[in-house]
């Protein structure tokens, strides 16, 4: 009698510490848990492209980048990225990877913008609109992209009042030539 | 407008060629066939006309089935030199049934289902040979005796191997007196029945003398290999010398159930595998340094298979088990070399 | 582990004098085939138009200084360190293709040549010590140095061996380091050693092994001058045994130096054996100094400096006053009907070239290559200009192998015969997927691209250029990633400007709201006032 | 929660082809490698995985609205064993040969992940009507890839076809058994486990293969569409 006693008191005892480790162990990594997932956020955003284009509904790659970590959308949405990217997010988060959503558009090669300058106006509102700063130019004078910070975003497309703004494909110089794939 | 840049034809007189290669592994078979011929009868020879035969007709309908041009995969004689090397790893006497279930392994799971020439991970011509012995362990253990080769015709082999498909061997005493287990067998049967070998070795109830000669054949095909630079030499080497150093070592010091050095190193597969099976560029390591832990790899491997292991020789195992390995060791190997 | 295996090498392969040089791993043995060399040098005539790339070394765009219609001289700046060849005028400013294995325009200056009897006056200033005494170069102090630097760089001076690495900056980090006393900043283990490369390992290509037989003497001053110049602890020539002429002609010269001046390092002449790719840098500082260069560092960082034996010419030229605006070409294949050696203007015309030398009918008939047989590419345009980089022009019945590529057997014969201990074969299956990272972590960027791997390969695959390709992916994936980080800070910087315009804005309006707030309270008083100042004039006027 | 778009049909197609729990979700392994060595067996542990998938589906389905998030995964083992027990008695009682051969992996359909893996991604959320479909849908797709692996097996291991029937089937079945080669010629290998994971690997390699052809011809068809759309409009 008094053995088994004991054995259901070690039995309990045995229990009772090692629930309250887990809820230690639980409670410090819930302390941790907001500064993992700003890092978190940051690793994503460091794979999205940043041309902060806003096809995906978002503002930008950052507002982006938080909403698949916090809310758990679809790691599909970035149509600049491509399959490159989602396969990147898809092993970073450990998910399955799946195509491109289209409906957010489509997977391009890169491009830059440039402004029609007969047709300026100088109304400033690409300037606006652009996300990386890469419009110079100022009110009633003509504007021009600077075309190594512009990222092809085609947000500055719709505000353009006179459509002066052209997407053209980045340029294939001497400096940026690439050897093609051999046969196979 | 092409951009080649290299320009090879300009500085190499002679090109070389994948057919180039598997024909002069093709040449070095050649004196240890006629050994196997002169050993054990026509079987040698009926193996390797039928295994390269179906197993280029098979060959060629997989290309034709996968969309490949048959003039690259299908003419370079590589699917040649696997089938041989199978042929000549299985007894004289194995049915052509089983035979063709060794060329099916060995084409469809050994090759193709990787992605064709170069891409498989284990050497084809084994992969076939381990499903065959785990398939057909009776018909892959039966061997002609060497002493009674007179009455072998070509006629016989031939019966034998079409019609005692399966059947035990009970169904033809006449064969039964013919027929033997080779030495590591033997011994195999001898451990199994816990009798020490060093009678066996005194009595020689099973000769081992013909057996050396094979080894002796495939050897001088292994050297001709080397001299025309088909095969490096780390691979022979290390295998050879690292299975003769532990059983050297273990003959010594160890118990009597491991036969002395000369015994262990000619007979079974080890000097036709050591030059033949583990160089298969495909399935190799790549660097010098790779090549030699690989090779040491397999002589330990099927030193510890023969002897400890469940199966009488365990080449074709050590060899896939260090295939698996290969990756693992190039890595490393490239990781340590860098300054 | 790995210095373990260097420390073997060392103590297996070095057998310690300089005779007999370190091995390295791999190469190919191939016939030297080099051809024309019984004939003289001869410089061609000039041709009516010159065309010079405006492209520096690091394929950056230059700008000109000169304008269109404008008479230029021998020498005179076309744009920044960028001497011009001839006397003439310029015609025009175009795009055109220029030479390279990719077929891409390029922003060129095109000059009318006009043959004038006169001697060109170089307007780069030139130094003006001009001593015919050995003891005189040295003059080892910062400004001479410096000055004799900026000489080098206005007279153009890049690397003759084909890379065309601007020179003064090759030797400016040695010089500095000289001068400042800083030796210890580099790794003061290794000899500090100055190595003249006449490995001309590859194949048919004989330009530099003729201007060693016709230019032994001013080779040698050349290479005494930049042995002075740099101070370096040991300075060695290296030579392949397959020159035995050229190697007699430069041994006779360097005794001939020794007679004339004391010095405690007397310039080496090291023979190594015929085998390719020697003449590559990374792979000659191997052989002469055991020392191998992983692709992160440069050869001064172990302190060695590898120059070309053609260079050490042009830097004695350069001396002399005259700038860099020629070189040798080597005109051979089996194709070429009159095989020679000789010297053309930057910016001639390979047509031109092969007209002006009888080898006219190699136009019409033959495949044309520029380069050798290995690190060369086909040509298809005969108006493209000769560059600095142009070392030979072959021709051949046959364009590169048709053969089509075979899987690979990884037969490991590429393994073999890489000089940068690579395996080629697993890049090649890490490229075929696409897995670039992983082919980074093989280092991809060690290949020097020599096609060793080319040639033995029995499946005929195109290893170097996938080893090219795969370059470039992978800068571009770097570049692309760099352009990201870029946005991603010029968008943070945009955010927080947004940011602090709103909370300024913000600020703005709650100092008007303040302010607004205020202001009732004061007109109200206002009008109060107003309208007790109004009721008080009605009743004045109703009192008046 | 309820899904419209889960028509009968298409969850009959994803059981049986394109989810299919043996050849794309990968799931219960264990018992399929290790019970398809002939086809009765296959068939026996077969329609047990139905039977128990299919109740217990029903029964999640049923009680979704009374279990606790917090403790449903012990809940769903409770359901899921009481019907893998029911099984057990049944079989026990009427076919003690199948019992015997089927051993261990019959109560070890309990912790079968496909079983659990339905409960908690599909039945907890659906209506009961759906959970049954789903549950017929997977056990036959399960069943299916049993039966196939394991007659494949039988054939080139042992030269037969269904022997042993008489276990399940009664003895009347003792004489379905068709017989295409000896025994003793049989190919070892394919009874031995590792021939067990060459045939799964090999019906995947079937599968993806039909699924990829099948997709080049709906693209090539989708676009020949997409350009007679694209000439009508112009």
């Amino acid at each position: 009698m008094a053995t088994t006693l004991l054995t259901v008191i070690v039995c309990f005892a045995i229990l009772y510490i090692a629930g309250a480790w887990l809820t230690h162990i639980h409670s410090a990594a819930n302390q941790n848990s907001s500064d993992k997932q700003q890092s978190l956020i940051n690793t994503v955003n460091e794979l999205l492209p940043q041309t902060q284009c806003a096809q995906c509904g978002y503002p930008g790659c950052r507002p982006y980048a938080e909403a698949i970590v916090k809310n758990g959308i679809d790691i599909n949405l970035c149509p600049p990225g491509g399959d490159q990217t989602i396969e990147a997010l898809a092993n970073l988060l450990g998910q399955p990877v799946i195509p491109l959503n289209t409906e957010m558009g489509e997977n391009k090669p890169p491009q830059v913008a440039i402004i029609v300058e007969k047709d300026c106006i100088g109304c400033t509102l690409c300037i606006q609109a652009c996300p990386v700063d890469a419009i110079v130019g100022a009110a009633t004078f003509m504007h021009t992209v600077i075309e190594q910070d512009c990222t092809g975003c085609e947000l500055c497309l719709p505000p353009c009042p006179v459509d002066c703004i052209e997407l053209v494909p980045g340029k294939t110089g001497i400096s940026n030539w690439a050897w093609p794939k051999p046969a196979s | 407008m092409s951009h080649v840049s290299v320009n090879t034809a300009l500085v190499r007189s002679e090109s070389p060629s994948v057919q180039r290669v598997m024909l002069q592994v093709l040449v070095a078979l050649l004196p240890g066939i006629v050994a196997l011929y002169w050993l054990t009868g026509p079987g040698v020879l009926l193996n390797v006309v039928f295994a390269c035969f179906f197993a280029v007709i098979l060959e060629c309908m997989v290309l034709v089935v996968r969309k490949k041009s048959l003039h690259g995969e299908g003419t370079d004689l590589s699917i040649v030199v696997a089938a041989s090397l199978l042929a000549l790893s299985v007894p004289p006497t194995l049915p052509f049934m089983h035979l063709l279930f060794g060329v099916l392994v060995l084409v469809l799971l050994g090759k193709h289902v990787f992605g064709g020439l170069g891409q498989n991970p284990f050497n084809p011509a084994m992969v076939a040979y381990a499903a065959l012995f785990i398939s057909f362990p009776q018909s892959m253990t039966l061997w002609f005796n060497p002493t009674e080769l007179t009455s072998v015709s070509l006629l016989d082999t031939l019966k034998f191997k079409t019609e005692v498909v399966g059947q035990t061997l009970s169904h033809y005493p006449a064969w039964d007196a013919i027929t033997k287990a080779t030495p590591l067998e033997h011994l195999r049967t001898l451990k199994l029945n816990q009798e020490t070998i060093s009678v066996e070795l005194a009595n020689h109830t099973v000769s081992q003398a013909p057996w050396i000669i094979v080894s002796a054949c495939f050897f001088i095909g292994g050297v001709y290999l080397l001299w025309r630079k088909v095969i490096q030499w780390q691979i022979p080497v290390t295998v050879i010398a690292s299975f003769a150093i532990v059983s050297l070592v273990w003959a010594t010091f160890g118990t009597n159930s491991i036969p002395n050095i000369g015994y262990s190193l000619f007979s079974g597969a080890l000097i036709f595998g050591a030059f033949f099976i583990a160089t298969d560029p495909v399935t190799a390591a790549s660097s010098t340094a790779g090549r030699i832990v690989y090779g040491t790899g397999i002589g330990l491997l099927a030193f510890i298979i023969r002897y400890f292991g469940g199966y009488p020789d365990g080449f074709a195992f050590a060899v896939l088990l260090m295939n698996l390995c290969v990756p693992t060791i190039d890595y490393a190997v490239l990781k340590l070399s860098q300054p | 582990m790995s210095k373990l295996l260097k420390k073997i090498e060392r103590v297996v392969f070095n057998r310690g004098n300089n005779e007999a040089p370190f091995k390295f791993h791999g190469g190919l043995e191939l016939a030297p085939n080099k051809l024309g060399l019984d004939k003289s040098i001869q410089t061609i005539p000039l041709p009516n138009e010159l065309v010079i790339p405006l492209l520096n070394y690091h394929k950056q765009l230059l700008e000109p200084v000169v304008s269109i219609g404008d008479h230029v001289q021998k020498g005179q700046w076309l744009a920044h360190n960028l001497p011009c060849p001839a006397n003439g005028t310029v015609r025009c400013l175009e795009e055109r293709e220029v030479m390279q294995a990719q077929p891409l325009l390029t922003q060129c200056i095109v000059i009318d040549v006009i043959v004038s009897s006169k001697t060109a006056i170089p307007s780069g200033t030139s130094p003006t010590n001009n001593c015919n005494t050995i003891s005189g170069y040295n003059d080892n102090d910062n400004s001479t140095n410096n000055l004799w630097l900026e000489t080098l760089q206005q007279h153009g001076l890049t690397g003759l061996g084909g890379a065309a690495f601007p020179t003064a900056a090759k030797l400016q980090t040695w010089v500095n380091a000289n001068n400042a006393n800083t030796k210890k900043a580099v790794n003061t283990s290794q000899l500090a050693t100055l190595i003249i490369n006449a490995a001309e390992c590859e194949p048919s290509i004989a330009c530099d092994e003729a201007l060693m037989q016709a230019h032994a003497d001013e080779i040698v001053k050349g290479i005494e001058l930049l042995k002075n110049r740099v101070q370096c602890e040991r300075c060695v020539i290296a030579i392949e045994d397959s020159k035995p002429r050229a190697i007699a002609k430069i041994k006779l010269a360097l005794e001939k130096q020794l007679t004339t001046t004391k010095t405690d390092t007397p310039i080496e002449l090291l023979t190594i054996p015929t085998r390719y790719p020697s003449g590559a840098e990374s792979v000659l500082i191997k052989i002469v100094t055991g020392q191998s260069i992983p692709k992160s560092k440069l050869p001064i960082d172990f302190g060695v400096v590898c120059l070309n034996v053609g260079t050490a010419y042009a830097v004695w030229q350069s001396y002399q006053g005259e700038p860099l605006t020629s070189r040798i070409i080597s005109l051979t294949g089996p194709a070429m009907p009159n095989p020679c050696n000789v010297r053309v203007s930057f910016g001639t015309s390979i047509e031109h070239v092969l007209k002006s030398t009888g080898n006219e009918s190699a136009l019409k008939n033959y495949t044309i290559r520029a380069g050798g047989p290995l690190t060369g590419f086909p040509v298809r345009n005969m108006q493209l200009p000769v560059s600095s980089k142009t070392n030979c022009i072959s021709a051949h019945t046959s364009n590169a192998s048709a053969t089509v590529a075979q899987p690979c057997i990884r037969c490991n014969a590429c393994v073999d015969v890489c000089p940068e201990y690579l395996l080629p074969q697993q890049l090649h299956w890490h490229i075929s997927a696409a897995n670039w990272q992983q082919s980074r972590a093989q280092n991809l960027f060690d290949c020097i691209e020599c096609g060793c791997c080319d040639v033995v390969c029995p499946s005929n695959i195109e290893l170097s250029n996938y080893f090219r390709y795969a370059k470039a992916q992978l800068l571009e994936l770097d570049w692309q990633e760099e352009q990201a980080k870029i946005a991603q800070i010029r968008y943070e910087n945009r955010n927080k400007r947004l940011e602090r315009l709103k909370a300024e804005r913000e600020k703005e309006i709650a100092f008007r709201k303040s302010k607004l707030a205020t202001k009732p309270a004061q007109g109200e008083n206002n009008i109060a006032d107003a309208i007790a100042r109004a009721k008080a004039r009605q009743r004045n006027k109703k009192k008046s | 929660m309820e899904n419209s778009t889960n028509s009968n049909k298409s969850l009959l197609i994803e059981g049986l082809w394109t989810q299919n729990p043996g050849l794309v979700k990968l799931l219960g392994l264990c018992p399929l490698l290790a019970v398809s060595n002939s086809a009765v067996n296959a068939i026996g542990l077969g329609i047990a995985t139905l039977f128990t998938l299919l109740v217990s589906n029903t029964l999640v389905s049923v009680f979704r609205h009374h279990i606790h998030t917090a403790i449903r995964i012990p809940l769903y083992v409770l359901i899921i064993a009481t019907t893998v027990t029911i099984v057990e008695l049944l079989m026990r009682a009427w076919f003690p040969g199948m019992f015997a051969a089927l051993g261990i992996f019959l109560p070890l359909i309990v912790t079968n992940c496909l079983i659990i893996g339905r409960a908690e991604a599909f039945a907890s959320r659906q209506s009961v009507k759906q959970a049954f479909i789903d549950g017929l849908a997977m056990g036959l797709g399960f069943f299916a890839v049993l039966l196939i692996l394991g007659s494949a097996r039988e054939i080139i291991g042992q030269g037969s076809w269904l022997s042993n029937a008489n276990l399940l089937f009664g003895d009347l079945a003792s004489t379905w058994k068709i017989e295409f080669f000896d025994r003793s010629n049989g190919v070892l290998l394919a009874l031995l486990p590792p021939g067990a994971f060459i045939g799964l690997g090999l019906m995947l390699a079937v599968k993806n293969a039909i699924d990829a052809s099948l997709k080049t011809k709906r693209d090539t068809v989708e676009l020949l569409n997409q350009r007679n759309n694209q000439q009508a409009n112009t």
